[in-house]
C-alpha cells in the first residue's frame, strides 16, 4: 500500500463513500424516495403573503448580492428556489410581489421564475417585471440605499430574505422593521445571521436554507445532496456519541482511528 | 460530444481529480502535475483579476457615452480612477513597489478601504439599539450571550471586576466549541459534497447559463 | 499643527466622505465609493499584470514552452463577452474551478470532518469538576447543533428525540450571540483606527 | 408619545453622533486601563516563544486596508517577537493588498535598526500571490517551482534565506493573518492538513467563533482574536500600541451601546407592559 498517504486512509475512505452517497442519494431524490421535512419558515412564508393581502400593501423577496459564479452560488440558488414559491403564492393569493436584483446574471434568472410562477397562476397580466423586478445595483452601499429607499416609500406588510447576505443585512432588517413588517431572514453567512435572528420573525440558519430551497423545489438534485450530508451527519453524531462515551470508559479507539 | 460543454467538464474533473490524488497518494507523478497545475491555476487567477475592470468598462463605458444618466460624470470618474492606478502601476515598472505606487495608495486606498466597512461600527451602535431587544425567547438567547460578551470585551468593566472577562472566556469556551464545532462538521460536509458534484458535472452554474 | 501633507489631507477628506453614509446617503459618499471601486479595480489589474510576469511569463523566458498553453487559457477567459465565442472562457473557468475545488475538498473532508469528530470522541470526564462540565456542555453543544442540520429524518424532530434539535438551536443561537458581541467590538476596532488616523496624522493633536 | 415610546425611537443622528463623541473623549486622554489577556492569543505567544532561535516561519499577510486596523498591530506586534527571538521569516500575501500592508508594517517594526536583521538573509517578502488556496499549496509544494523573484524582483537564488526553503518541510511553522474566511481554513488544509505544519492563525474578532473549531481540534496551536488578540500580543510582547489605544477607547464607545441596549429593552418591556 505505499502508494497511499500514511495516515490517511480514514479521510480517503470518507471522500469515496461521500462520492458514492451523492450518487445513491440523487437516484433516490429522483425516485422520490426522499422526504425533507417542512422548515417552519416556510410556513411563515404562507402567513406573510397572506397577512399583505389582508393589509393591502405589498410584499418584498430579496435573494441578496450573490452571482452564479462564485463561492456563494448554491445560497443564490437556494434564494431562487424560495422566490419561486413566494411568487406563486404572491400570484395565486393576489399579493403584490417585489424582488430587487443586484445582479445583472441572475436578474433574467429570477425575471423568468417569477413570469412563470404567474403565468401557471393565470395571472401574467398581474405582473410588471421591470418595475417590480428593478436592478438597483451592483455596489453594496448603492443597492443598500436602493433597497432602503424603497421600503419607506411602499412600506411592505412583509419582506422575505433568503440567499447570500452581508454587512447590508443589517441595514435592510432595521428598515423593514421600522416599517412594520413581517421578516423572515435566512443566509448561510453565519456572520449576518444574529441580526436576523434579533429582527426577523423568523431566521432560517445556516444550511436551513438549503433544505427549504430543496423542499419547494423538490430538484432531485438538491434533495439528493441533501440527503447524502444527513447520512454523514448521523455517521458524525453516531461516531462522536460513541467514541465520547467509550473515551470515558478509557477506551480511545474512535478518536485514535479517526486521527489516522 | 459537444466541445462548449463537455470538454470544459472534462477539465473540471481530471483537475480535480489530480487535486485528490496529490493528497492522498505518494506517486511522484501525481505530485510533479499537479505542482504545474497549481503554477497554472496562480497565472490564471492573475489573468481573471482583469475581469472586474471589463465589467466596469462596459457599465460605466457605455453610461459616459451615452450621457443620458445623470449621474454619468461619476461614471466617468470611476473609470479615470482605474486608469490612473493602471498608468501609475506599470509605467514604473516596479508595480505595488514603487514609491509613487504606494503614495497613491496610501492617499486614495488605504483610507477608503478602511473606512467603507469600518464606517458600519456607526450603524452598528444604532443597530445594537434597534435590534438586539429581547423581544422573544430565541431573540433572548442571542441577547444573554452578545451582552456578556460586550461587556467582556470592554475594558473597563474588567478593570472593574475580572469576573466579567473570565465570563466572556468561558462562552468561548464550551458554549461557541460545541455549537460552531457542530455547525463546522455541517459545513464541511456540504462543501465536499458540493464539491464531488461539481467534479463529475451535476454541479454546471459556473459555465454559465446562456 | 495640522498636517501640510497634501496624501495626509485627500486621506482625511475621503475617510469623512466615507464616513458619512452613515448619517446619510449623500454625493460626497456617492464619489468616494466610486473612487474606491475604480481604484479597487484598478490596483486588481496592476496586480494581475505583476503576477502573470513573475508566475508565468518567467517561466516562458526560462524555456518552459509549454506556459504558452496558460497565456491562451488565460486570454480565453475574456471570451465571456463575445456573442459567439463566448463558450471558450468555460475552459479556463473549468480549469479553475477543478483546482479550486480539488485543493480545499481533498483536506476539508479531513479537518472539518474526521478530526472534529476525533476531537468530540475525547473523554467526558475531566480531572476537575468545571473540567467535566465544559466537556459534557461542548459535547451536548455538538451533538444537538449537529442534529438540528438534519433534515431527511422526521422522527429526528419529534418526541424525546425532538428536544436534540431544538437545545441545538438554542446553542447555536447562544453562540451567535458571542458572535455579535465579537462583530460590535471589530467594527468599532476599525473606525477608532480611522479615528485615530485623523487625530493623529491629519490634526496632529495626539502623539 | 410616552417616555417609553420616545426612548424607543431616538434618532439615529444622536445616537451616532453620541458614538462619535464617546471614540473622540479617550483617543484624546487615554484611560490606561489594564488589559487581561485571553488564553488563545497567550497561546500564539507561547508558541512563538518556545520556538529555537533560527526557525523558520512563513508569514501569511491576508489582509488590506479593510483589516488594518484590527491585524495590522497584531502583525506588528508578532514580527517584533519573532525578530526579537532571531527567527526568520519567509513573508507572503495571499491578500491583493498585502504587498501594501508589508510596508507599513515594517515601517513600524523597522527590523534592520531594531534587530540588526538583514533582507534576505532573516526575512524575506515573496509579494502577492494570486489563488489564495492554490498560492498557498504552491508556495508549500515547491516554491522555487512557482516562484524565481521576491516582490521587487531580485531571483530568489540571491536571496539566501529564499534559497534555503522549497518544500513544506522547511518551514518550521505557518502563521498568517486574514480577513477572509477562505483564507483562515485554506492554511488550515494547506499546512496543517496537507503537510502537517503546525500553524498559527490571527482574523478578525467576528470570524473568531466559526475559525475556533480548529484550534480547539489542535489543527492550529494559537489564535488571535482581531483587535482583542492583538491588544493581548501588543501587551505580551511589551510593543504598546495602535491595539492597546483601541481597546482603551473601546471602554467609551462600547459602554455607551451597552446603555444604548439597555434603553432600548427596558422601554420596550416597559411599554409593552404599558400597552397590556
Amino acid at each position: 500500500m505505499a502508494i497511499l498517504t500514511p495516515n490517511r486512509l480514514v479521510p480517503l475512505a470518507a471522500f469515496i463513500l461521500a462520492w458514492v452517497a451523492t450518487y445513491m442519494a440523487i437516484q433516490m431524490g429522483k425516485q422520490g424516495k426522499i422526504k425533507i421535512r417542512r422548515i417552519p419558515g416556510l410556513d411563515a412564508i404562507e402567513e406573510i403573503v397572506g397577512r399583505s393581502v389582508e393589509m393591502g400593501r405589498p410584499v418584498f423577496d430579496i435573494i441578496g448580492m450573490g452571482v452564479f459564479t462564485d463561492i456563494y452560488a448554491t445560497q443564490t440558488i437556494a434564494g431562487l428556489s424560495i422566490l419561486s414559491y413566494v411568487s406563486t403564492l404572491c400570484a395565486r393569493l393576489g399579493a403584490e410581489l417585489y424582488a430587487p436584483q443586484a445582479s445583472v446574471d441572475v436578474l433574467p434568472v429570477a425575471a423568468e421564475i417569477v413570469r412563470e410562477s404567474y403565468r401557471l397562476e393565470g395571472k401574467e397580466d398581474e405582473i410588471n417585471i421591470e418595475e417590480q423586478l428593478p436592478y438597483l445595483s451592483g455596489t453594496q452601499f448603492a443597492w443598500a440605499s436602493g433597497i432602503i429607499g424603497m421600503a419607506a416609500r411602499l412600506r411592505p406588510a412583509g419582506n422575505i430574505m433568503i440567499g447570500p447576505f452581508w454587512a447590508e443585512s443589517m441595514m435592510f432588517a432595521e428598515s423593514f422593521d421600522r416599517v412594520g413588517a413581517m421578516q423572515i431572514g435566512g443566509t448561510a453567512r453565519l456572520y449576518q445571521i444574529p441580526f436576523f435572528a434579533a429582527l426577523c420573525d423568523y431566521v432560517l440558519i445556516g444550511e436551513e436554507m438549503f433544505a427549504a430551497g430543496a423542499y419547494v423545489s423538490g430538484d432531485p438534485q438538491q434533495v439528493g445532496s441533501i440527503a447524502a450530508q444527513d447520512w454523514y451527519k448521523l455517521a458524525a453524531l453516531a461516531l462522536g456519541i460513541l467514541g465520547a462515551l467509550l473515551a470515558t470508559a478509557g477506551v480511545t479507539v474512535i478518536g485514535d482511528l479517526l486521527i489516522k | 460530444m459537444d466541445y462548449r460543454r463537455d470538454i470544459p467538464l472534462a477539465i473540471t474533473f481530471i483537475v480535480g481529480v489530480i487535486a485528490v490524488l496529490d493528497y492522498y497518494t505518494t506517486l511522484e507523478s501525481v505530485t510533479a502535475t499537479f505542482t504545474v497545475i497549481k503554477n497554472w491555476g496562480v497565472v490564471l487567477q492573475a489573468f481573471a483579476l482583469g475581469l472586474g475592470a471589463v465589467n466596469l468598462f462596459r457599465v460605466h463605458g457605455k453610461r459616459v457615452s451615452e450621457r443620458t444618466r445623470e449621474d454619468w460624470m461619476f461614471s466617468g470618474w470611476l473609470l479615470l480612477m482605474l486608469v490612473l492606478f493602471v498608468v501609475v502601476g506599470l509605467i514604473t515598472g516596479q508595480y505595488d513597489a514603487s514609491t509613487s505606487y504606494q503614495w497613491i495608495y496610501n492617499a486614495l486606498y488605504l483610507p477608503l478601504g478602511a473606512t467603507m466597512y469600518s464606517s458600519l461600527a456607526f450603524y452598528m451602535a444604532y443597530g445594537a439599539y434597534k435590534v438586539l431587544r429581547a423581544r422573544n425567547f430565541e431573540a433572548a438567547l442571542l441577547f444573554i450571550t452578545a451582552v456578556l460578551v460586550i461587556i467582556g470585551n470592554t475594558p473597563i468593566f474588567p478593570a472593574t471586576y475580572p469576573g466579567f472577562f473570565h465570563m466572556r472566556e468561558w462562552i468561548f469556551g464550551p458554549i461557541v466549541s460545541g455549537a460552531y464545532r457542530g455547525i463546522r462538521i455541517g459545513v464541511g460536509i456540504g462543501a465536499v459534497i458540493l464539491g464531488i458534484r461539481t467534479l463529475v458535472g451535476l454541479e454546471t452554474g459556473y459555465l454559465g447559463r446562456r | 499643527m495640522v498636517s501640510m501633507d497634501p496624501q495626509v489631507w485627500i486621506a482625511a477628506f475621503l475617510t469623512l466622505a466615507a464616513t458619512s453614509y452613515a448619517f446619510r446617503d449623500n454625493k460626497v459618499f456617492k464619489f468616494a465609493e466610486t473612487t474606491f471601486i475604480g481604484i479597487a479595480a484598478g490596483h486588481q489589474i496592476v496586480m494581475g499584470i505583476k503576477n502573470i510576469r513573475d508566475y508565468g511569463w518567467s517561466h516562458l523566458m526560462q524555456g518552459e514552452i509549454i506556459y504558452i498553453v496558460v497565456f491562451l487559457l488565460g486570454i480565453m477567459l475574456y471570451a465571456r463577452y463575445s456573442k459567439e465565442y463566448y463558450w471558450l472562457y468555460r475552459y479556463p473557468i473549468a480549469f479553475l474551478v477543478g483546482n479550486g475545488v480539488g485543493i480545499s475538498i481533498r483536506a476539508g473532508i479531513h479537518s472539518d470532518f474526521t478530526l472534529q469528530i476525533a476531537e468530540t470522541a475525547s473523554p467526558l470526564i475531566a480531572s476537575d469538576a468545571l473540567g467535566s462540565i465544559n466537556n459534557i456542555i461542548t459535547f451536548i453543544g455538538v451533538i444537538t447543533a449537529l442534529s438540528h442540520f438534519i433534515f431527511t429524518y422526521e422522527g429526528m424532530h419529534e418526541g424525546t428525540l425532538g428536544w436534540g434539535p431544538k437545545i441545538g438551536r438554542w446553542m447555536i443561537l447562544l453562540a451567535l450571540g458571542a458572535s455579535f458581541g465579537n462583530t460590535v467590538m471589530t467594527r468599532f476596532g476599525m473606525y477608532q483606527g480611522r479615528v485615530i488616523f485623523l487625530l493623529r496624522e491629519w490634526l496632529q493633536i495626539i502623539a | 408619545m410616552s417616555i417609553w415610546e420616545r426612548l424607543m425611537s431616538i434618532p439615529r443622528e444622536v445616537v451616532m453622533g453620541l458614538v462619535f463623541i464617546a471614540i473622540l473623549i479617550p483617543a484624546l486622554n487615554p484611560l490606561g486601563l489594564p488589559l487581561m489577556t485571553g488564553k488563545m492569543s497567550e497561546d500564539w505567544y507561547n508558541t512563538v516563544d518556545n520556538l529555537p532561535a533560527g526557525s523558520i516561519v512563513l508569514f501569511d499577510i491576508g489582509y488590506g486596508s479593510g483589516g488594518y486596523p484590527s491585524l495590522g498591530p497584531g502583525n506588528i506586534a508578532a514580527f517584533h517577537q519573532m525578530f526579537e527571538k532571531d527567527l526568520r521569516i519567509v513573508i507572503m500575501a495571499t491578500a491583493l493588498e498585502g504587498g501594501m500592508m508589508y510596508p507599513l508594517i515594517m515601517a513600524s517594526v523597522k527590523p534592520e535598526s531594531n534587530y540588526g536583521a538583514v533582507y534576505g538573509e532573516d526575512y524575506v517578502f515573496l509579494g502577492y500571490i494570486a489563488g489564495t488556496q492554490t498560492a498557498m499549496a504552491g508556495v508549500l509544494g515547491d516554491l522555487h517551482a512557482l516562484a524565481s523573484t521576491d516582490y521587487q524582483g531580485t531571483p530568489l537564488s540571491s536571496l539566501p534565506l529564499a534559497a534555503e526553503v522549497s518544500r513544506a518541510d522547511d518551514f518550521d511553522i505557518v502563521a498568517y493573518m486574514t480577513t477572509a474566511g477562505g483564507t483562515a481554513e485554506g492554511w488550515v488544509y494547506q499546512a496543517y492538513s496537507q503537510y502537517d505544519r503546525p500553524v498559527l492563525g490571527g482574523c478578525l474578532s467576528m470570524m473568531t467563533t466559526s475559525i475556533k473549531p480548529y484550534y480547539d481540534s489542535g489543527q492550529m496551536l494559537g489564535l488571535m482574536d482581531g483587535i482583542k488578540g492583538a491588544a493581548d500580543l501588543e501587551f505580551l510582547t511589551g510593543h504598546a500600541g495602535d491595539a492597546i489605544v483601541s481597546s482603551d477607547i473601546l471602554s467609551f464607545t462600547q459602554t455607551l451601546v451597552l446603555i444604548f441596549i439597555v434603553l432600548g429593552n427596558v422601554a420596550f418591556w416597559m411599554q409593552r407592559g404599558g400597552a397590556r
